[in-house]
């Protein structure tokens, strides 16, 4: 039996399998989590097709200046986890720790600041289900586009806190010294989820909020 | 003497319930999801007994309409998600995908637990459904049907469904994992068994369409609580988007059914023919042909659905694509027989039975593939036909032939061999005689999901019942004599058939670890004619 | 499957510059996303949202997400799912966008 | 399909396809089982064949049988889209009969006015389109003896085809699953000869669908808002029928069929343009059969006239 570090599960020979099947694992994890949203996505697109005025219409109603807020808060928290993890990799820890935390505190800046616009939207009537009163032009048609609007959203949401929570459990295992140079997978993987998470507002913020404003 | 002792087997460590429950072993795991998907079949299949005894006269006089409706919907929900999805790839994927590659266990243990917790968890929803008087949609969900109209369990039903899919993300990604990264020393890809590049083509069907299901379902559940929705008309929402939708995910499942089964096949043939398979690579690709253009065809369920015309022209000539690839894998089997050292053991009745049914099942998939064909044929019988052909007569064939081949290995036992070959010639019989007057059923026109029919109909369909009996009974004698051989089988040696394939260099039952000493691979898969 | 990096941990970590630099590049995106639907431009304003987001995307993808030292592997599996999606828009899209035309009305 | 009766144009043709596609799979399924069969006897364990020389692979045959079923494949197809199309495309002398579905029935009317229930009277040799909707979920429209079938959409219009052949009664079915009596939606189609036919329309004296629909506009109080001496800047609906409408939002469209259907349902989703977004919408109010009257209604008062029309 060769050596075998205290960190490697019995089914792997050694360190870099289990690396190698953790990423690709996560990965794999990912894009099925782009087809979860690409539903969304797909479904916007093709009721967008059918309305395009309507959609303009609910797009306008958006608060574009809080959306482009979110999106720079979530981007500025891609790139903390990302330095979060070379920190890691070159052996830092307090700064790594701190980076997660900021990472989970951006996490729920964004979910704040999309809080405030719920309650805007909800004074407003423009939630279906619960408080939907339009009656312009495009009213009806218009509910498909916040129908959308809100699963999308919600469902990101959802991504985000899930995100905000496993950052927060990372900072504290990088503080309690559980990761090394040469082992911070877990680390590594959180980042690359909450990217992902990243990614999906990036395309979500144009579709939602920027149409119909020229 | 020292040499007799032998490792304990993975049926002797561990042998308590709750290690069985929380087990981390693969061999278990696939034992565990057999249990589980055998008793989902035989619910399944006492709902098809029950259409079957309502079927066999035109009145609706042994239930009511509803019941009638609910019946087929649970008989199609058990059946595609909690028996045929898993069965071949969760029960022996689960077993045999580590032992064929040489690894210990499967890249991610835990998860594996977790898929079939979430199985059980999701079964338990859907039989909750039953249980609190079922669903009424059919398998397919459609709207405005299910979210506004009919007043049955919906939401249930499509949490089950919705859980299930889940398990099979996970497992998916689980296999994909394992095949990438965990092949021992010299196994290549080219060296990899078609039972495994079956599984890896599976997974990723599985992978890439379930989740498209999964959020699919979750709409259809805020559209019916909320009231408000995409696919609903009177927003000016489209109920065919969610056609759309269902079958990306749907169609693709169908191949997730038969994939396996194709694996199966191919390793029982060149066992029982003791050769090499004709034509390895143009096999391989064929798998990931089917896996990846599969996805491209889904349209052909909705040709008259009130899809374009020209979006029909698409999908029509896409299916016609996709048979290219099942062509390519019924020849290669055949051709296999060629020059072959033939011996007719029951996995082999059953291979040569799915071979045969696969094929009349799969050509009848292409009158459905021609449009103006389908538009006679849609939603009748000819459709049911076509189905049961495939994964009745091809998938479930091949599953048992699989059960058979490895029944030695997974249990140490041996199956008592005439029991099973006779059991297996009762059920090519009994299925045809089921399945067969429904094809002329659909030609005659007789609708599909209908509890009464027109009295002319009724002939074919007593002959239909009638066969299902048959196949009933040949379905309960394997349950039987399998059970009865774990206690009286013969014991198995390591390589009961003489085949080649890891998994067979081990013992029988295997070691928890599968492998005493790490195999290490020198040639290609099938090496018969070698000595 | 060698990398050519340690075994046990990622490729060589890129410099904390280049992190600095692609974000700036992603806030400069965003401000010339929301600066450009603004400009009536018609059809462009589209192709100009989902341009910037792809180039946003690809930013992430590739540097904060290491695609670009990384295996190939994992670049296909990357892309695998974004592909998926297009097929399923664009399949969908060839009934949606033909329904009203030709014979049937 | 032996004893189903071939009773429209399309049937034998439909056949035809069918029995050359059965004949091919025949040849296909007789020759892999021919050979299945002979290898199986020829090489079973114990015969003394030659088993000497065999190969794994051979590119020849391999691509053999990967092109020649592809081009088989390509012409069925080639067949079968040609034969689609025209399916799919009624000709411009067929007369239209409006088919509205609901759970769990079908209502039939017929341009003169007259209604049926789960019955529909056609003359034979006239081309008739099944112009259809549902009011509830999806149903089809399905008459094996044509065999010709088409789903029947909650708000949105199908349509479909067809020349009957022979005289008699031929079955309708529901083919689309649509909840507890879906066996029962059923009917008949009856197709009579022309003579029959005429005395069959004369049977009973009846309103024509315009002149019902004019009822209607009058009792749903559209006449309150487009007739011309009504105080509200509402458009005309003389001539509206088949022209081409600018909308508010700057795009055009034909004013056929659906676009009434919407105007009624959902008429806020389109505005014509000039004209203030007031029309309320009669979403659940008024039945699908009675908006056929009111569109026929709307027809009547002239059409095609293919000048834009608009408010000012
Ligand atoms: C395991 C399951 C499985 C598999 C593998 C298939 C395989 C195929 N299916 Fe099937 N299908 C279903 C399960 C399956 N199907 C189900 C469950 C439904 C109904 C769902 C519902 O509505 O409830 C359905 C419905 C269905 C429809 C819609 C019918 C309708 O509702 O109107 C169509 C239409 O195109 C279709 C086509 C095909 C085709 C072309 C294939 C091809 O992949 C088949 C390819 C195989 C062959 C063609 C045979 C071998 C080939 C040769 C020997 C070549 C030589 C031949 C020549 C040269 C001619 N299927
Ligand atoms: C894997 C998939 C699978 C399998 C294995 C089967 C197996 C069978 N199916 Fe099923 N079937 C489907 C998938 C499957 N089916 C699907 C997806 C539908 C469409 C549903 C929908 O329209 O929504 C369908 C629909 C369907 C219909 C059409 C219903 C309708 O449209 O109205 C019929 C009718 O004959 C039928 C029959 C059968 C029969 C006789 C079997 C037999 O092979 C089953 C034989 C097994 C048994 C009979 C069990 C044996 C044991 C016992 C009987 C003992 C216990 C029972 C009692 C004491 C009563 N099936
Ligand atoms: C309260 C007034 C009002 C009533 C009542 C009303 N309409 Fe209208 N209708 C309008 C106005 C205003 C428009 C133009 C704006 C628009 O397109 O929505 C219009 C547009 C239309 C159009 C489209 C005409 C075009 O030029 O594009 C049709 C068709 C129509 N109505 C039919 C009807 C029918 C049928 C009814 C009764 C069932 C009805 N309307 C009841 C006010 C009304
Ligand atoms: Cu109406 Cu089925
Ligand atoms: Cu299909």
């Amino acid at each position: 039996m060769s050596y075998r570090a205290a960190s490697v599960q019995e089914q792997f020979d050694d360190a870099s399998q289990q690396r190698e099947a953790s990423m690709l694992g996560m990965w794999a994890f990912l894009a099925t989590e782009v087809l979860f949203f690409g539903v969304l996505i797909a479904a916007y697109t093709l009721c967008r097709v059918r309305f395009p005025e309507a959609f303009a219409a609910g797009s306008r109603r958006t608060d574009v200046v809080l959306g482009t807020l979110e999106t720079a808060v979530l981007l500025a928290s891609s790139c903390t986890v990302a330095l979060a993890v070379r920190d890691l990799q070159l052996g830092g820890r307090r700064a790594a720790m701190w980076l997660l935390v900021a990472t989970a505190a951006l996490g729920a800046t964004f979910l704040c600041i999309h809080g405030f616009e719920y309650v805007t939207e909800y004074r407003e009537g423009l939630i279906p289900i619960l408080h939907y009163a339009q009656d312009g032009p495009e009213a009806i048609p218009m509910q498909l586009f916040f129908f959308l609007y809100y699963v999308t959203t919600l469902f990101h949401g959802l991504h985000v806190t899930i995100g905000v929570v496993l950052l927060l459990v990372m900072a504290w295992r990088t503080r309690r010294g559980d990761f090394r140079p040469r082992y911070h997978t877990p680390v590594e993987l959180s980042a690359l989820y909450w990217h992902l998470v990243d990614i999906v507002w990036i395309f979500v913020f144009p579709l939602m909020y920027l149409v119909g404003r020229a | 003497m020292p040499g007799n002792e032998q490792a304990p087997n993975y049926l002797q460590v561990g042998t308590t319930l709750r290690s069985w429950l929380t087990t981390h072993d693969h061999k278990k795991i696939g034992i565990l999801y057999a249990l589980a998907i055998t008793f989902f079949f035989f619910l399944g299949g006492a709902a098809a007994a029950l259409i079957r005894l309502e079927l066999a006269t035109p009145a609706g006089d042994l239930m009511t309409a509803k019941t009638y409706n609910k019946m087929f919907t649970f008989h199609g929900v058990v059946m595609v998600w909690f028996f045929l999805i898993p069965s071949i790839p969760a029960t022996l994927g689960n077993f045999l995908l580590p032992l064929m590659i040489g690894a210990r266990d499967v890249a991610f243990p835990r998860l594996n637990l977790l898929s079939w917790y979430l199985y059980i968890g999701g079964g338990l929803f859907t039989v909750a459904c039953l249980l609190m008087g079922g669903v009424d949609t059919g398998w397919t969900f459609y709207t405005p049907f299910s979210t506004m109209f009919s007043n049955s369990h919906v939401i249930l039903a499509v949490v089950g469904v919705f859980i299930v899919g889940f398990s099979s993300i996970l497992t998916g990604l689980n296999f994909i994992v394992t095949v990438h990264t965990m092949r021992t020393r010299g196994m290549t890809w080219f060296r990899l068994p078609l039972f495994v590049w079956s599984m890896y083509g599976v997974s990723l069907v599985m992978m890439l369409a379930t989740p498209v299901l999964a959020m699919t379902l979750v709409l259809i559940a805020v559209e019916r609580l909320g009231g408000v929705g995409i696919f609903d008309p009177a927003l000016g929402g489209d109920p065919v988007l969610f056609q759309h939708f269902f079958w990306f995910y749907s169609h693709p499942a169908v191949y997730i059914m038969i994939l396996p089964a194709m694996g199966v096949v191919s390793e029982v043939i060149t066992a029982s023919v003791r050769r090499r398979i004709f034509g390895y690579r143009f096999m391989v690709y064929s798998i990931l042909g089917i896996a990846v253009v599969g996805f491209t065809v889904w349209g052909h369920h909705m040709f008259v659905a009130g899809q374009s015309m020209y979006a029909s022209i698409v999908f029509s000539i896409l299916s016609f694509i996709i048979a290219v690839p099942s062509a390519i894998k019924v020849f290669n089997w055949t051709a296999t027989l060629y020059k072959g050292d033939i011996t007719f053991r029951a996995p082999m009745i059953y291979a040569l039975g799915f071979v045969g049914l696969f094929m009349v099942g799969g050509l009848t998939g292409l009158f459905l593939a021609a449009t103006a064909l389908d538009v006679n044929l849609t939603d009748t019988y000819f459709v049911v036909a076509h189905f049961h052909y495939i994964m009745v007569g091809g998938a479930v064939m091949a599953y048992l032939g699989g059960v058979h081949f490895w029944w030695p290995k997974i249990t140490g036992r041996m199956y008592p061999e005439s029991w099973a070959r006779f059991a297996a010639i009762v059920m090519f019989f009994g299925f045809n005689l089921t399945f067969f007057p429904q094809f002329l059923l659909g030609a005659e026109g007789m609708p599909r999901r209908y509890h009464e029919y027109p009295a002319k109909y009724e002939l074919l369909n007593v002959l239909s019942s009638a066969g299902a009996s048959l196949l009933a009974l040949a379905y309960l004698l394997p349950l039987g004599y399998l059970l009865w051989s774990l206690a009286r089988g013969g014991k198995a040696p390591d390589n009961p058939w003489d085949a080649r394939g890891l998994e067979w260099e081990t013992s029988s039952p295997p070691p928890p670890g599968n492998f005493l000493v790490q195999p290490e691979v020198e040639g290609g898969p099938y090496a018969y004619e070698e000595p | 499957m060698k990398n050519s990096h340690t075994p046990a941990s990622g490729p060589r970590p890129p410099s904390l510059s280049s992190h600095l630099k692609v974000f700036i590049a992603l806030l400069v995106l965003l401000l010339a996303s929301v600066g450009t639907a603004y400009i009536p431009m018609g059809p462009f304003n589209l192709a100009s949202n989902i341009g910037i987001a792809v180039a946003k995307a690809l930013l992430v993808l590739v540097f904060f997400m290491r695609l670009k030292t990384d295996s190939p592997l994992l670049r296909i599996v990357a892309s695998i799912g974004f592909a998926w999606v297009l097929v399923l828009i664009g399949l969908s899209l060839t009934d949606i966008l033909t329904r009203g035309i030709g014979p049937v009305s | 399909m032996s004893t189903l009766p071939q009773a429209s144009t399309f049937a034998g043709r439909v056949d035809g396809m069918f029995y050359a596609l059965l004949a091919l799979s025949g040849v296909v399924v007789l020759g892999v089982f021919v050979a299945m069969i002979w290898f199986a006897v020829k090489y079973r364990h114990g015969t003394a064949a030659n088993r000497k020389g065999n190969s794994h692979r051979d590119m020849g045959l391999e691509l053999a049988w990967t092109l020649i079923p592809l081009l088989m494949f390509v012409g069925i197809f080639a067949w079968s889209v040609k034969l689609w199309i025209e399916l799919r495309t009624p000709p411009a002398d067929a007369s239209t009969v409006y088919v509205v579905a609901r759970q769990w029935m079908w209502k039939v009317q017929h341009p003169d006015g007259r209604r049926e229930i789960n019955t529909l009277h056609v003359p034979v040799g006239q081309p008739i389109r099944l112009v259809m909707i549902s009011e509830d979920v999806i149903h089809s429209f399905y008459v094996p003896a044509f065999r010709i079938k088409q789903d029947v959409l909650p708000g949105r219009y199908t349509d479909q085809w067809f020349t009957a052949t022979q005289p008699g009664t031929y079955d309708l079915f529901c083919a689309e699953f649509c909840g507890t009596d879906h066996s029962r939606m059923g009917g008949s189609v009856v197709v009579m000869n022309m003579a029959d036919y005429q005395r069959w329309l004369r049977g009973e004296s009846h309103d024509g669908l315009a002149a019902q629909g004019a009822a209607l506009f009058r009792r749903f109080g559209c006449s309150g808002c487009h007739d011309p001496a009504a105080g509200v800047h509402a458009p005309d609906l003389d001539g509206l029928y088949g022209s081409t409408v600018p909308l508010a939002d700057g795009t055009q469209v034909r004013a056929d069929d659906r676009y009434i259907h919407d105007s009624i349902v959902l008429p806020l989703s389109q505005v014509a343009a000039g004209y203030p977004p007031v029309m309320p919408s009669y979403q659940g109010r008024i039945g699908e059969d009675d908006i056929l009257a009111l569109t026929a209604y709307i027809k009547s008062r002239g059409a095609t006239q293919e000048t834009p029309h608009a408010g000012q």
